[in-house]
């Protein structure tokens, strides 16, 4: 198992130096903080199936809302915010808000003062709605105000690295709204469940103009290590500042995600992965041997939801662009898929293989299909049938067939994974 | 009058028809499902290659010169529904087979359905291109303007004849389905494997063949979703791959692996989309006339606006999750 | 010639072989019963007469025909059955399709069998509608046996049927075994209620660590103080 | 070995599991019909019934698996309806399965060593930051579970995956969990059926001896009549959801109506 | 190294424009042909070597990224979407001082993107299209519209400019909603918009802006009905009768005289591309620009690129129109200053790098849409 594990490593090494053989150091050390963003991103993933059999679908969501947070703290502030009457009318509605959640709240305990049954019910009902409208009449004038004077609220100017932060956090309050409401799910309805609240997720993200720029865009985000171009003002050359800088993010990528793996890996061997497993496995058996498997699955979930909001943060920083129109759930959320299965759900080291075989796998998938393109096309004009028309055009559409490819075959040769779960068999 | 008209134009019939394209393809789903215990996200993918192998008959039957009296799409289609199956067989002897032989979770299939959508598209892209084509190049679609000034509306109802087709067919399907599930011998020996294959097995029930009988059904049925849904639209690669999720949202709404649940779980959220962002003041404008001035209704009263109705759609199948676990008729689970 | 016969089975789930060797021979009149420890092979020895796993070794002969490794599609039709150990209904399905079910092979009219095995259970004809997940253990012991009568096999195979059975349905469920074996049905199964079910049988095998290591008729096994001691509890 | 009980017991009360009209209908079938029963600190309660009689639903509220519709459990001076198996479990109960629930996935050692509760190891932050202690209490679990493993006459299969064992090793896995924990009750539901009766011997001496040494109370739902007369005092029957009888065996044994519909009588020889 | 240059073209092959972008990229690429023809560049070959930017800023950033670093290219044509554009331009652009020209990225945010000049555009900012399609509309005697747009930044930004010109004028908006690409129905949101009977569609002709309009025709809801650039393409007609929609209006980027654009009309026919594909007029004047401008700057170096395109695309100098490459090229040689003349306008770019280009009108006439003339 080990040998095999070391054999895919040292591939995945020698196909990362053919890249960049290939397509330059530059171009690969990029794709290699993408990799590392995904990995951490993957290992969040690989918590929730992987240990705890939570059919998360709703990665995307999770990935936007590190985003916004991350361009939040990070991003430059607007004073022309700051100075208007925005932030007063932000903070009425904060106030609307929480008033509304009290109501709603205190109504949730109106049994303690004896109302129960169907009173219980409309009155849960009529506080819903007033909240809604208490909410809504502070937060429209507030956005239409915000939107017409300013154009949104802008950044705080914080380091990335908080904002890295704020994203894990953020998420893990999302995470754990919807564990508690969707976790009682049968694995099949939790993952339509957590699409459709990805969707929601990415509705509001997109469409709430004064907080986020929706399809706007916001750019450039700062990046935690000085850019290409701060070196090249320090007199360094192009290249070198280029690789540089990259390098600074990549190291920076990795130290973050060697931290998680540790602590993940840790946690995952002792006492605390065996109950996750007991859970995932029969959830029954494992309540009445006294785990508390709602809270457990709950943890587990907010906890790998963290790592989505951290990765999804990172990918943000690194791009520096946050557009929320460019979230598609193939890309953001059965890619990562894609990632743990080929890789080997259950397994760390599986899930870090996968997440970067994959994404390069999707990288190169262009050039690639072009060359295949490229080559039969060359053979088809020497015997005679003429070149393949549109060459650019069909092998980028090609590169998800490449992918598919890829996919279909490595699960046919191993099912569960290059780098499946490990039973561990003690001496 | 005329206000109710538009709304059954609007909301009814839209609803109507837009439940029946998420139902007609929920089936599908739901049927593998229930059988093989997978969601097979390359249902879509059937769709689509389905209605384009009916686009391919359609137009040789049209450059034959054969005219038809209802669309060549629909004649054409039971011939493009036993392709589609064939392409199905296939789909599953290469791809899926092999993984359930070597005992893979229903992810791992749902993972390679992934793999198998993305190479069907890829091939779809690279023979037909990324255009849109349409089943009426060469004959118009009929459209039903019914007229309703005998109830006092100045507005007609609006049915088109792929319309009415797709939900017929659609009732015609799922109730076959039903039944063939639940009274012929190879439907019920279908659900036997759906329940305890070993078991299954142990009773002398071929397995092999009731997974070929399945795909043959599930891609029969893509077959006439995909191409219902292109006469009602245009065809285009990613016709079936955009409303892919509602009508996944579908099938578990209405209770996997339940024949009748794809047509609930179809209608509710094809219903939710519809009436989410309807203008209510529509139906309610006459009341203009007698409400006091200071309680006039705006020009719009949409629950939400329209830039957020996947969102209620979403949100319903939440709440009806919630309320009802299992959906609206008990699924199944792997 | 007997209707089933082991020679020297040998065959396991893909790692170490779990049968080194399994004799066996049972007549159409006869009833064999196998018991022995728990892990000791009774189950893969039915599982491996049923071409349930790889026999790797060693010939099964039924009715004069060499079976090892026929799947079952193959084995129902020529009379063999089977009951499980676990999971031996379909639980979504209701008590009378899971009957019908055990009459998937054949192609004549089964609906006599079906009143014969609702006559032997008559709860079952009242819970006929019911889905079989909802059955008390018990119940469903006696749904996986009705199943497997429907196909009117020759040869019978259970694995523990009396299992879970309350003791007057234990007597039931082994004079309805012995009035099926006298229909003409040979009956070969495992048993853990040792005494009671050796008691009635004709053959008796007792197998540990997947090797006979005593043969005889029920009663002989009985008698036999090593057996009774270090197998059926002293 | 630290205990894996916590909370205030009511010593006062010898009733440990007082039952109090509870009642279960799954939609048109009555499965407990206010059916109210009781079980001695210290004791080793038989429940007997016919198939579908409904006990295996009982033990399934009183153990916190389904919640009843009615009626109310009391358990150590405490009204325990409606809690969680966790919780049950904190508070000292523990129960098998009468189809056998492992871990399938898991190998047989694992099956046990997850039993115990409160081990440090469960929790996030002492796994990451109090490993001297995570590692200590793990050693004393795992040898605690190869006692047991070796005692159940599983040593052979420790390592093998508890969905590869045959049936009645799973049963044994399901009792060993018992021995696992120091529990005040443990519901047994049937775990004699499809083990072997040489090893069933140990098994009972096993159970007498932690009711005796190490006070467990026990309730034991068995169909296997030798084990019940010889484990327990006394024994409830029930019969379609209601307690119809409560004694010792020999007082059952005695009555000619459960007789008649329990027992039968035994099939002759060939 | 030969001689010749290499430019790239970051588009959205797959994604949500997939269906837009190989016309696009075929304008980018007639521009290589006639160079190539017409005595090539630099005296070499010019190449147009592309990428998928997938609409996606991450998917582009990876793309560019191998663009300009690993095939080295000198200048980029792209990114489609804005996202792309922006996506692609800070991954790897700005810090290797590569021009980007996009064809069709219209959202107000390239006009403030901090690009140390290197980010231009061929395609006038959604604000400009949305006034003069209001001032169209209110020269038609078109009182009041309902506007449906895609919901990204192209649709929203249009919108607003349109509604706001047009209530300006004296027009009324009855409504202006967003709606999602991609959805097989848009019966719903039609209903929404029947307060008035004049239907503005701002989508993608290739997308939902084709189901819209079929849906919104056999409703019966509506009379006339308006488009922007993005609905203008053959492809918006497909199975829509033909004749229920005879006269649709729709507006798009054009060039003052129509010389060059009948010039680019001509050359593409000739080529069997489809000319009037959205924004692939943009995507050759891009194209050419970049040659125009690789070839005074006398080198493949991106060093003062950016200076030599601003020189080529505006005045004063010799008007170069769509296809004169070779004139072009002697007259960079002579070191005369010339003026380019696009496809989709004059070309000018201001300080920000964008042009203010020139709206031209349309009609849909026998199935087809024919150009009307500018609108002022
Ligand atoms: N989940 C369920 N849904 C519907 N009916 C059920 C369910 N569980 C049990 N029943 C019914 O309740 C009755 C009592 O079942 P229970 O399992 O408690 O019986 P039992 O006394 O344990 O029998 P056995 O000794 O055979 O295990 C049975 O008739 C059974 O069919
Ligand atoms: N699916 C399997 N894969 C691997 N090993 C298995 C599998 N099933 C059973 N075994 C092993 O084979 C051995 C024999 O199992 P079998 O089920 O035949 O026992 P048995 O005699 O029926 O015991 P019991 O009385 O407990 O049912 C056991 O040690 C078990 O661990
Ligand atoms: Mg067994
Ligand atoms: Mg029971």
């Amino acid at each position: 198992m080990i040998r095999r594990s070391l054999t895919l490593f040292a591939g995945l090494f020698v196909l990362i130096l053919v890249i960049g053989w290939v397509l330059g150091m530059p171009f690969t050390s990029s794709r290699l903080v993408e990799a590392a963003a995904y990995a951490l991103i993957a290992m969040g993933l690989n918590i929730q199936w992987g240990y705890g059999g939570l059919f998360n679908f709703g990665i995307m969501g999770f990935l936007m809302v590190g985003g916004a947070a991350v361009t939040f703290i990070s991003y430059p502030a607007n004073p022309e915010f700051w100075h208007s009457d925005g932030p007063m009318m932000l903070g009425r509605a904060l106030l609307a808000f929480a008033v509304g959640a009290a109501i709603v709240i205190a109504v949730r305990r109106a049994d303690r003062i004896g109302i129960t049954g169907r009173w219980k019910g409309v009155l849960t009902v009529l506080a819903w709605f007033v909240a809604y409208v208490l909410y809504r009449s502070q937060i429209d004038p507030a956005a239409a105000y915000i939107e017409s004077t300013s154009g949104w609220v802008g950044g705080l100017g914080g380091h990335p690295v908080l904002g890295w932060l704020f994203g894990g956090v953020l998420a893990a309050g999302i995470a754990y709204v919807i564990g508690k409401i969707c976790l009682g799910l049968r694995t099949d309805y939790l993952a339509i469940a957590t699409i459709g609240i990805s969707e929601i997720v990415r509705a509001l993200i997109k469409n709430m103009d004064w907080l986020t720029r929706g399809t706007l865009t916001v750019s450039p985000i700062p990046w935690p290590t000085p850019l290409p171009q701060d070196l090249q003002a320090g007199g360094m050359g192009m290249d070198q500042a280029l690789l540089l800088s990259r390098g600074g993010f990549l190291l920076l990528a990795i130290v973050v995600l060697a931290i998680v793996m540790w602590l993940i890996n840790r946690a995952y061997g002792g006492p605390w992965g065996r109950m996750m497993r007991a859970i995932r496995d029969n959830h029954v058996a494992a309540a009445s041997m006294g785990k508390n498997v709602t809270a457990r699955q709950l943890e587990i979930f907010v906890f790998g939801s963290v790592l989505m909001g951290i990765g999804g943060a990172m990918l943000v920083s690194f791009v520096q662009i946050f557009d929320p129109s460019s979230y598609q759930p193939i890309n953001h959320t059965f890619l990562i898929w894609v990632m743990i299965i080929v890789g080997g759900a259950g397994n760390n080291w599986g899930a870090l293989f996968g997440a970067v075989l994959i994404w390069l796998i999707w990288v190169i998938s262009e050039p690639l299909a072009r060359a295949i393109f490229e080559t039969v096309s060359l053979w088809s004009t020497q015997i005679g049938w003429g070149a393949i028309p549109d060459i650019d055009v069909r092998s980028a559409q090609m590169r998800v067939f490449v992918l598919g490819l890829v996919i279909t075959i490595a699960l046919r040769f191993a099912p569960k994974g290059l780098i499946p779960e490990v039973v561990r068999r003690e001496g | 009058m005329t206000e109710i008209i538009f709304f059954i134009n609007q909301v009814v019939i839209s609803g109507l028809v837009l439940g029946c394209i998420y139902a007609l393809g929920a089936i599908g789903i739901t049927l593998i499902f229930g059988i093989l215990r997978f969601a097979h996200f390359a249902h879509s993918e059937l769709m689509t290659g389905g209605a384009f192998i009916a686009f391919l008959l359609a137009a040789a039957f049209a450059s034959w010169g054969i005219v038809t009296p209802i669309p060549t799409g629909f004649v054409v289609l039971p011939l493009a529904m036993v392709l589609t199956a064939i392409l199905s067989l296939g789909i599953d002897k290469g791809f899926y087979a092999p993984l359930r032989k070597r005992g893979a979770k229903p992810v791992t299939l749902l993972i390679a359905s992934i793999g198998v959508t993305l190479m069907v598209q890829g091939l779809i892209r690279l023979f037909f291109g990324t255009g849109t084509y349409s089943f009426f190049d060469t004959e118009p679609k009929e459209i039903f303007r019914i007229d309703t000034a005998f109830l006092g509306s100045t507005r007609p109802l609006v049915i088109t004849e792929p319309q009415v087709l797709m939900i017929l067919v659609t009732l015609v399907s799922v109730v076959a389905l039903h039944f063939f599930l639940t009274r012929s011998r190879l439907g019920k020996a279908m659900r036997a494997m759906a329940d305890n294959a070993d078991l299954a097995q142990v009773s002398g029930i071929n397995t092999a063949l009731v997974v070929r009988v399945t795909w043959v059904i599930a891609g029969a049925l893509a077959c006439m979703a995909g191409t219902m849904l292109a006469l009602d639209v245009t065809l285009k690669p990613d016709l079936a791959f955009n409303i892919i999720l509602p009508i996944f949202a579908a099938a578990i709404v209405g209770g996997l692996g339940q024949a009748y649940g794809a047509i609930a779980g179809g209608l509710l959220i094809g219903f939710a989309e519809t009436l989410a962002v309807f203008n209510w003041t529509m139906l309610f404008r006459p009341l203009n006339a007698i409400l006091p001035d200071w309680l006039q209704l705006p020009p719009t009263l949409a629950l939400v606006p329209t830039e957020y109705k996947l969102t209620v759609a979403f949100v319903i199948l939440v709440v009806t999750l919630l309320v009802r676990p299992t959906g609206i008729f008990k699924g199944a689970s792997s | 010639m007997p209707l089933i016969e082991l020679k020297h089975v040998v065959g396991g789930y893909g790692g170490a072989p779990i049968l080194n060797g399994v004799d066996m021979a049972i007549e159409r009149s006869d009833i064999g019963v196998i018991v022995g420890p728990n892990g000791a092979g009774k189950s893969t020895t039915l599982k491996a007469i049923f071409g349930l796993l790889q026999v790797t070794g060693g010939t099964i002969e039924f009715a004069g025909e060499n079976i090892a490794n026929s799947l079952p599609d193959k084995l129902v039709p020529k009379g063999l059955s089977f009951v499980p150990q676990e999971k031996n209904v379909f639980t979504s399905m209701s008590v009378e399709e899971n009957l019908e079910m055990g009459a998937f092979t054949r192609r004549d009219d089964f609906r006599q069998t079906m009143q014969w095995v609702y006559q032997m259970f008559p709860v079952l004809a009242e819970k006929r509608r019911q889905p079989a997940g909802e059955l008390s253990g018990g119940q469903r012991q006696m749904v996986a046996m009705g199943r497997a009568l429907m196909s009117k096999p020759t040869l019978l195979m259970l694995d523990e049927p009396s299992a879970g059975l309350s003791p007057r349905y234990v007597i039931e469920i082994f004079e309805t075994i012995v009035r099926v074996n006298k229909e003409g049905v040979g009956i070969l199964m495992v048993e853990q209620n040792a005494r009671q079910a050796l008691a009635f049988a004709s053959k008796g095998f007792v197998l540990a660590g997947g090797q006979n290591r005593f043969t005889g008729t029920g009663p002989e096994l009985i008698a036999d103080p090593e057996v009774a001691k270090s197998f059926l509890g002293g | 070995m630290t205990s894996g009980t916590r909370g205030l017991p009511d010593l006062s009360s010898d009733l440990v599991i007082d039952v109090r009209n509870v009642s279960k209908r799954f939609g048109g079938l009555t499965a407990v019909n206010n059916c109210s029963l009781s079980v001695q600190r210290g004791s080793i309660t038989g429940l007997i019934g016919p198939n579908g009689a409904g006990k295996s639903t009982l033990f399934n509220m009183v153990a916190g698996t389904i919640a009843p519709d009615s009626g109310q459990v009391i358990f150590d001076g405490q009204d325990v309806t409606g809690w969680q198996p966790h919780q049950l479990f904190r508070i000292g109960m523990l129960r098998t399965f009468q189809i056998a629930h492992e871990f399938s996935q898991m190998t047989a050692l694992e099956n046990l060593m997850m039993v115990p509760g409160d081990q440090p190891g469960e929790h996030l932050s002492s796994t990451w930051f109090r490993p001297r202690l995570v590692r200590s209490r793990e050693v004393e679990v795992r040898k605690k579970a190869l006692d047991v493993i070796d005692f159940l006459k599983l040593g052979h299969v420790r390592n093998e995956l508890a969905g590869n064992l045959s049936g009645g090793q799973k049963k044994l896995l399901e009792l060993g969990r018992t021995m696992m924990v120091d529990a005040k009750v443990v519901l047994l539901d049937e775990v004699a059926a499809g083990v072997n009766k040489t090893l069933l011997n140990d098994l009972a001496s096993n159970i007498e001896r932690m009711n005796r040494e190490l006070d467990y109370t026990f309730f034991v739902i068995e169909h296997d009549m030798d084990l019940i007369g010889r484990l327990c005092d006394p024994v409830i029957v029930m019969a379609q959801g209601e307690k119809i009888a409560e004694g010792p065996m020999a007082d059952i044994r005695a009555n000619p109506a459960i007789v008649e519909a329990y027992f039968g009588t035994p099939v002759e020889a060939v | 190294q030969d001689s010749g240059a290499t430019i790239g073209f970051l588009g959205g092959f797959t994604g949500p424009i997939e269906s837009l972008t190989p016309p696009i990229f075929a304008g980018a690429e007639l521009v290589a042909k006639e160079v190539n023809e017409q005595g090539g560049i630099l005296d070499g070959e010019l190449k147009i070597e592309s990428a998928d930017g997938a609409c996606d800023a991450t998917a582009a950033a990876a793309a560019a990224d191998r663009l300009i670093n690993t095939n080295s290219v000198v200048a980029v044509v792209g990114g489609l979407c804005t996202g792309e554009t922006i996506g692609g331009f800070n991954g790897s652009g700005l810090s290797g001082n590569v021009v980007f020209v996009s064809p069709a990225s219209s959202a107000p945010a390239l006009t403030t993107l901090e690009d140390n000049d290197l980010v231009y555009r061929t395609t006038p900012s959604d604000a400009l299209q949305g006034e003069k399609m209001a001032a169209m509309l209110l020269a038609k005697d078109v009182k009041d519209i309902a506007i449906t747009y895609v919901n990204n930044d192209y649709g929203k930004g249009f919108a607003d400019s349109l509604s706001a010109a047009f209530t300006a004028g004296g027009g009324t908006v009855a409504a202006n909603l967003a709606h999602e690409d991609g959805k097989a129905d848009y019966r719903a949101e039609l209903g929404n918009l029947v307060a008035s009977q004049n239907l503005v569609i701002l989508a993608y002709a290739n997308a939902s802006g084709n189901t819209i309009l079929r849906q919104a025709v056999e409703s019966g809801n509506f009379t006339t009905y308006v488009g922007g650039d993005g609905m203008v393409g053959d492809a918006l007609l497909n199975g829509i009768d033909a004749s229920a929609v005879e006269g649709m209006i729709a507006t798009r980027a054009g060039a003052p005289t129509g010389d060059a654009t009948q010039t680019y009309q001509k050359l593409a026919t000739d080529a069997g591309i489809e000319a009037n594909a959205t924004y692939a007029p943009q995507a050759y004047d891009a194209a050419f620009l970049l040659a125009l401008a690789i070839e005074k700057n006398g080198s493949t170096d991106r060093e003062g690129l950016s200076a030599a395109l601003r020189d080529v695309a505006s005045a004063p100098g010799e008007k170069i129109m769509p296809g004169e490459w070779e004139k072009a090229k002697e007259l960079i040689a002579a070191g005369t200053d010339i003026d380019y003349e696009g496809a989709g306008g004059s070309m000018d770019f201001d300080e920000a790098g964008d042009v203010d280009g020139i709206i031209v009108e349309l009609a849909v006439e026998g199935g087809k849409f024919v150009e009307k003339g500018l609108i002022d």
